[in-house]
């Protein structure tokens, strides 16, 4: 692999993402759980970036590094007891869970090198998409547009609020 | 060499397979949910990569992903709820206990 | 002679009457019912025995008429059961004995049981109690005698059962049903056995000779090495043997005694437990002609049952018990009469007429024996001997009547049982001298055991009463003089003219010989009992019961054959069979269909394990899945 | 319109009529109504069906008609009765009478109990009119579904239990019926499912026939309390409520030997012969077997129950015996145990209503309290030792002549030992009636009960006479039967 500035990036994106992934799962403060999930977030976003996708990465970075992981944090305050601060993982479940994430990525793997991808020609990593593109897609009515699922998406996030309001308040 | 999909896809392997291994383990439900946006950030990854790398002059991957993590944050906020829904009830965010269901 | 239908039915509809309507009546208009209606039927069937006997024989023998006589059930074309009256020398000759003694026990009661509570259901049963008796002899096939053998069992059973509440009335009903029916099983199967060969159930057919045929081809055949007609008559037998209270099957007819008084004079005395004899002497022409093996069985169990309760009788204190073992030893009598015959002709027959004539002469007198003991419980209210003694001056009508009846059945002449026990010992003697002699023996035991009772009662010391015994009043007494006339001059009828093994007509001769034997013999046997019991002091049977003591002790238990069945019937039947049957069918049949429902219950259970409501356990094995799918894929491609 | 039809519509009349009264007097005027007109129309087609065999009408079946429910696999509404399953009308429509006055003071929720209660009565019914295999079945099923609900809630003791048991055992039954009747359809290659048709093709395999037998004889044989298949019955009847102890025992498991003679036996002739022998020998143990439990039971309707096991295996030992009597004997002895035992647990859960306990150690001197009841307790007990003049010596002497005349020495035998039950239904009959009937009263509480009531003096003394009068005149009944046994014991037998 040539040592360029790309490739670098990418391991290093790749070997955070990796460690943060692993550190998520194994670590027993879930406080610190939230915290490595925000970091693989940012990864993630990272590699959107890295795609061109830049305003992909952006949303990621809002939403998900915004919003969702401030939710996490709030409700785990929320709960906040010794028990469920120090959820260590219990010896029992660690062989299934290894044994079928094992064998998971085992087949995923043998897929991946195995199947033969063929990259269009065309493909530019580094070209970006603009947003007046993304903006007409998504909110074009005609083929390869999107206004149908952007308004379902509307709707399910209003029904979600909703439900999430009834669901939390207090009786 | 380029960076091939193959590597994505690898990055994305190695998070789907520790948000199984978490979604297994975990036992607090948070923890649990936690796990669950890493693989969908797993499949989200693959989306955009296989849109780039495969069909560079669509945007069905894009905004797959797009929706998806909407989707996903209205999850997310309705699990939430749901979590502390229950814990208020029964004082525990431990998924082994919450079997009252079954009974 | 229609009317005999009569007969028939008027006590049917009396006990329908009295069952039903009866509590409503006045005790004294429900017997009277009871008594005129019976009254009625004796006259119905003096009549018809007087216009049966006076009409004309035809080749000398009187015929056998059915009046009436319809399908009441069909099994096949050759099998149907009829209800019907046949009547011939023996069923006519029934007729008389069981209303003459009915009617007098009807009057009886009418005193005797004068205040018991039930009085109407008492008259009831009585009713349907002659109607059973009177359908049983009349019956003109054997399916009929097998219903009314049935229900003569059961109106004994609730005869004897009459005093509800007394726990060992109860237990005496129980066991004389359920004897019964033991027995009667056997004579079901023989009926069974012997229709499925002859393929006919009508006396006529079976007798007149039609029937032979078949009967000759089916005796050649055997099961199990012996004929099959022996089988068929011998499980009659057995029936017989059970109504007629033949060892083994005698062990409910004392127990019995625990019914009113009558009723043991009735049924348990005159009519129902001669059925046994009856029903011999009405199939005695196949048991003479397909299984002589068979007679010679019955005589050897009369005689042996005839010993047997004589030496009972001997010891017992319970006056009815001692009539009830006399009755047992002199249906033995008849049981021997019949057995010893040899052949149909009057000479070889000859105990076919003896048994007849027995059972009629031993009707009255044992009848009147009940009924006069019944008298001397109403007085004394006891039934032990040790109450009694000198009731002579108390109760003159009683005493002589019994002692009439006692003189009877010890056969000193002229009285009726001297006639007819003489010719059944004629009878044992040509069969075989040793028979001879045993009867001999049984008849000499009889002589003193009754007048052991006779003396007991009327001599002796007397006992402490709570008051003076009285004699009964006259209801109770015309019946006991009643009989007392017909037992002494029963006797001298000429009893050969009417019934007879061929039919034909026989005059009976007293064989000198035996006649003298038989009356020394009770002669003597009266003169040890006046020895031994007329004192006040009954020294020697004191000493003679320490002497023999083991036999004394054996005998008044009545040699242990109850305890024997007690032990069969609890410790086998109740205890070895039933409970564990019924343990086998709560533990192992239904806790095998517990099982397959638990077992299907626990297979439920551990299947739901798997839907335990833990979200990892679903996922991890949802992953699983998944993997093997794909890995299959992976595979097949 | 078919005047069967009525047995049908009758108990639909009512159901609708029960389900819009208002209060329990209502209830009670339509069940009696509904009964009494289910009695009426028995006694009309016994009538009408004698008069049309008096004018010389020969088919095996009367009163035919179909109506096609279900067209493309052939299933009709099949009507048409025999003399057997006039008897059964008459008989089920006795005990439907009964049972609605043996129920009469039921407190609990009654009109949902006499909803069901019309309902089981509907499927017995319908059972006994229909000649459609499957539709046969339906009813079956139908009878089968309320028998759950009335004991698991009016029942007594251990209901759920038994109601559990009960209705798991017959629905197990069920399955194995519905697989040969299946088997059946079939195999026979017959496009329809009318028996009479399936009979007439008679071309059913052997092979298939040594299959299906069996499971059409078992399916139906445990409803018929087959040894081993019985123990559903004892726990069944002692927790069911009265009349529905009175329905089941009395009818509804004669639907059990009804079927296998008219389905089992009939249909596959080969096989009955070829395999009677087995269940020849099961229903032997069971005549027997019954018995002797019985005699050490110590509650009275377990006695009853086992008595009814040794009953009814009689039936179906009679059935298997193959010829005109024994079949006829069959028959009869199905209406007259029908009878007898609804008798008894009418009786039953008169005086468990009374003294609140079955257990004879406890109950002495019923005599004396309550002499009416006592007195048709000993009726009933003798007429189910056999006693003459009561409708089972009738019906145990035709089965034990009939089966006597078979020719084969080990059908003889059998019918020996089976004989031998007569003995021990004395002994039980008897020990009973001495224990709990006579005697001293024990409990002084006993003192203060009264006797019967009008109702449940009707209840009773319809039992009674319909005992009385079976037992006294059983020759038009037993021609009435004996002539419709003979077709299919021709069947039987010829091949």
């Amino acid at each position: 692999m040539d040592i360029t500035f790309q490739n670098v990036v990418f391991l290093i994106v790749a070997i955070f993402i990796t460690v943060f992934s692993v550190l998520t799962v194994t670590t027993n403060k879930i406080m610190r759980s939230a915290t490595y999930l925000l970091f693989v977030l940012f990864g993630t976003a990272a590699i959107y970036f890295l795609l061109g996708y830049t305003f992909l990465g952006a949303v990621q970075i809002m939403v998900y590094a915004g919003g969702i992981i401030i939710l996490y944090v709030f409700s785990i305050l929320l709960t906040n007891s010794d028990e469920n601060i120090n959820t260590g993982i219990k010896r029992g479940k660690i062989l299934p869970g290894l044994i079928s994430a094992l064998a998971g990525a085992g087949i995923i793997f043998f897929i991946i090198f195995t199947h033969n991808f063929m990259p269009s020609a065309s493909a530019n990593i580094l070209q970006e998409v603009d947003m007046k593109t993304i903006g007409f897609t998504l909110v074009g009515g005609g083929k390869h547009q999107y206004i149908l699922p952007f308004e379902v998406l509307g709707v399910l996030l209003l029904a979600c609020i909703i439900g999430g309001v009834l669901i939390a308040r207090k009786r | 060499m380029e960076i091939q999909v193959e590597h994505y896809l690898i990055i994305s392997t190695i998070m789907l397979c520790a948000g199984i291994y978490g979604f297994l383990v975990r036992k607090n439900t948070l923890a649990m949910l936690i796990s669950v946006e890493l693989i969908l950030n797993a499949a989200d990854i693959n989306f955009a990569v296989f849109n780039k790398f495969l069909f560079p002059n669509q945007l069905e991957g894009h905004f797959f992903t797009l929706f998806a993590i909407g989707i996903v944050a209205a999850e997310t906020a309705v699990a939430i709820a749901i979590i502390i829904n229950i814990y208020r009830n029964i004082q525990t965010l431990n998924v082994d206990k919450m079997d009252k269901l079954k009974h | 002679m229609e009317y005999t239908l009569i007969i028939l039915l008027l006590p049917a509809i009396m006990f329908l009457f009295l069952g039903l309507a009866g509590h409503k009546l006045k005790h004294k208009v429900a017997g009277l019912f009871g008594t005129i209606s019976l009254g009625l039927v004796t006259c119905l069937s003096y009549f018809t025995a007087w216009e049966y006997f006076t009409s004309p024989r035809v080749n000398g023998v009187f015929e056998k008429i059915i009046p009436f006589n319809f399908e009441w059930l069909s099994f096949s074309e050759a099998l149907h059961v009829d209800i019907g009256i046949l009547l011939d020398p023996i069923s006519v000759m029934m007729l008389i004995v069981i209303s003459t003694v009915s009617l007098m026990v009807h009057i009886y009661s009418l005193g005797y049981m004068h205040g018991e509570k039930g009085f109407q259901r008492y008259y009831a049963f009585l009713s349907l109690f002659t109607f059973s008796m009177l359908g049983l002899v009349v019956a003109t096939n054997i399916f009929q005698t097998y219903i009314f053998w049935e229900l003569v069992g059961v109106s004994s059973y609730l005869l004897i059962g009459f005093y509800y509440t007394k726990p060992s009335a109860i237990a005496a009903s129980k066991k004389a049903f359920i004897v019964t029916r033991f027995a009667d099983l056997g004579f079901l199967i023989g009926i069974l056995v012997l229709s499925f060969y002859s393929q006919t159930f009508s006396f006529v057919e079976l007798m007149n000779g039609s029937s032979d045929a078949i009967l000759t081809g089916a005796a050649t055949q055997t099961f199990l090495g012996i004929g099959v007609l022996s089988w068929a008559l011998g499980l009659m037998f057995i029936g017989a043997a059970g109504k007629s209270a033949m060892f083994p099957l005698h062990i409910w007819l004392p127990d019995a005694m625990e019914g009113p008084t009558p009723v043991s004079a009735l049924i348990h005395a005159a009519t129902m437990v001669v059925a046994g004899v009856y029903l011999v002497a009405r199939m005695f022409y196949l048991y003479i002609g397909f299984a002589p093996g068979v007679l010679e069985i019955i005589a050897i169990v009369g005689a042996f049952t005839s010993l047997f309760s004589a030496i009972i009788a001997c010891v017992q204190t319970d006056i009815k018990r001692v009539l009830a073992f006399s009755t047992i030893s002199q249906i033995g009598f008849m049981m021997v009469a019949l057995g010893v015959c040899t052949g149909m002709d009057s000479h070889e027959g000859l105990g076919y007429m003896a048994s007849m004539f027995h059972l009629f002469t031993h009707a009255m007198f044992k009848a009147l024996l009940f009924l006069g003991a019944g008298s001397i419980i109403h007085a004394v209210h006891s039934n032990e001997m040790k109450d009694m003694g000198g009731l002579r001056k108390f109760m003159p009508i009683t005493h002589i009547t019994f002692l009439i009846a006692c003189l009877a059945i010890a056969g000193i002449p002229p009285f009726s049982g001297f006639f007819s026990k003489d010719e059944i010992l004629a009878a044992a003697f040509k069969f075989n001298p040793a028979m001879g002699w045993t009867m001999t023996v049984i008849a000499g035991l009889t002589a003193f055991y009754m007048f052991r009772l006779y003396f007991n009662i009327f001599w002796g010391k007397e006992a402490k009463h709570h008051h003076t015994p009285h004699e009964s009043p006259l209801t109770i007494t015309i019946p006991l003089i009643i009989l007392a006339i017909v037992t002494i001059f029963g006797g001298f009828i000429p009893f050969g003219h009417f019934i007879t093994s061929d039919g034909l007509l026989y005059n009976i001769h007293l064989d000198p010989q035996v006649a003298i034997t038989s009356v020394v013999v009770a002669v003597l046997s009266i003169a040890i009992a006046t020895i031994f019991y007329k004192n006040k002091e009954q020294k020697i049977p004191a000493m003679l019961g320490e002497k023999l003591s083991g036999l004394h002790k054996a005998a008044t238990k009545k040699f242990y054959i109850d305890e024997v069945y007690q032990f069969i019937t609890h410790r086998i039947i109740f205890a070895c069979i039933s409970t564990p049957i019924a343990w086998f069918d709560r533990h192992i049949v239904d806790g095998f269909m517990n099982l397959m429902a638990s077992s299907t219950q626990s297979l439920s259970y551990s299947i739901r394990k798997f839907q335990s409501g833990h979200v990892q356990q679903y996922a991890f094995v949802f992953l699983l899945g998944i993997i093997f799918i794909i890995g299959l894929i992976l595979l097949v491609i | 319109m078919n005047l069967l039809l009525l047995f049908v519509l009758i108990p639909i009349l009512m159901i609708f009529c029960l389900w819009i009264s208002r209060n329990i007097n209502q209830v009670r005027g339509v069940m009696v109504a509904g009964s009494t007109a289910l009695l009426i129309l028995s006694g009309v087609l016994t009538y009408l069906y004698l008069g049309a065999r008096a004018d010389g009408d020969t088919a095996e079946m009367l009163f035919r008609s179909d109506w096609t429910w279900y067209s493309s696999l052939n299933i009709k509404l099949s009507l048409g009765v025999d003399g057997i399953s006039v008897a059964m009308l008459l008989l089920s429509s006795v005990i439907v009478f009964t049972g609605t006055f043996a129920s009469w003071k039921l407190k609990d929720q009654t009109k949902d109990f006499f909803l069901w209660f019309c309902l089981l009565s509907l499927g017995v019914f319908g059972f006994f009119i229909t000649i459609d295999l499957f539709t046969m079945f339906m009813f079956y099923e139908i009878a089968l579904i309320p028998m759950y609900l009335l004991i698991g809630h009016w029942g007594s003791g251990r209901k759920e239990y038994s109601a559990m048991k009960l209705t798991l055992m017959l629905m197990g039954a069920s399955a194995l019926l519905l697989a040969g009747i299946l088997g059946i359809y079939f195999s026979s290659g017959a496009t329809t499912m009318n028996i009479l048709e399936i009979a007439q093709l008679h071309n059913i395999p052997m092979n298939a026939q040594l299959l299906f037998f069996p499971l059409t004889f078992v399916g139906f044989g445990v409803l018929g309390a087959l040894f081993p298949f019985h123990t559903w019955s004892p726990d069944g009847h002692a927790s069911a409520p009265t009349a529905v102890s009175m329905l089941h025992a009395g009818v509804l498991m004669k639907l059990g030997g009804y079927g296998c003679f008219r389905i089992a036996m009939y249909l596959m002739p080969e096989a009955a012969n070829e395999l009677g022998w087995i269940f020849l020998i099961l229903t032997t143990i069971s005549v027997v077997y019954g018995a002797y439990s019985a005699i050490v039971q110590t509650d009275l309707k377990y006695i009853n129950a086992y008595s009814s096991v040794s009953h009814c295996g009689l039936v179906l030992f009679a059935i298997l015996m193959t010829n005109q009597t024994a079949t006829t004997g069959a028959v009869i002895q199905m209406l007259s145990h029908g009878l007898m035992t609804a008798l008894f647990f009418a009786l039953i859960g008169m005086i468990y209503g009374r003294t609140h306990t079955r257990d004879i150690r406890e109950l002495a001197g019923l005599m004396k309290v309550m002499p009416f009841l006592s007195v048709c307790y000993v009726i009933a007990g003798l007429a189910n030792l056999g006693l003459p003049g009561f409708s089972g010596f009738v019906a145990e002497m035709t089965i034990f002549v009939g089966s006597f005349e078979h020719v084969d020495l080990f059908h003889r035998v059998i019918t020996i030992i089976a004989t031998s039950s007569i003995v021990i239904t004395a002994v039980y009959i008897l020990r009973l009636v001495g224990r709990s009937i006579y005697g001293e009263v024990k409990n002084p509480e006993f003192l203060k009960l009264k006797d019967a009531t009008w109702d449940e003096r009707v209840s009773v003394i319809v039992l009674v006479i319909s005992i009385a009068a079976l037992g006294i005149l059983p020759l038009w009944m037993n021609n009435m039967i004996g002539d419709s046994v003979l077709p299919i014991v021709n069947t039987l037998v010829s091949r």
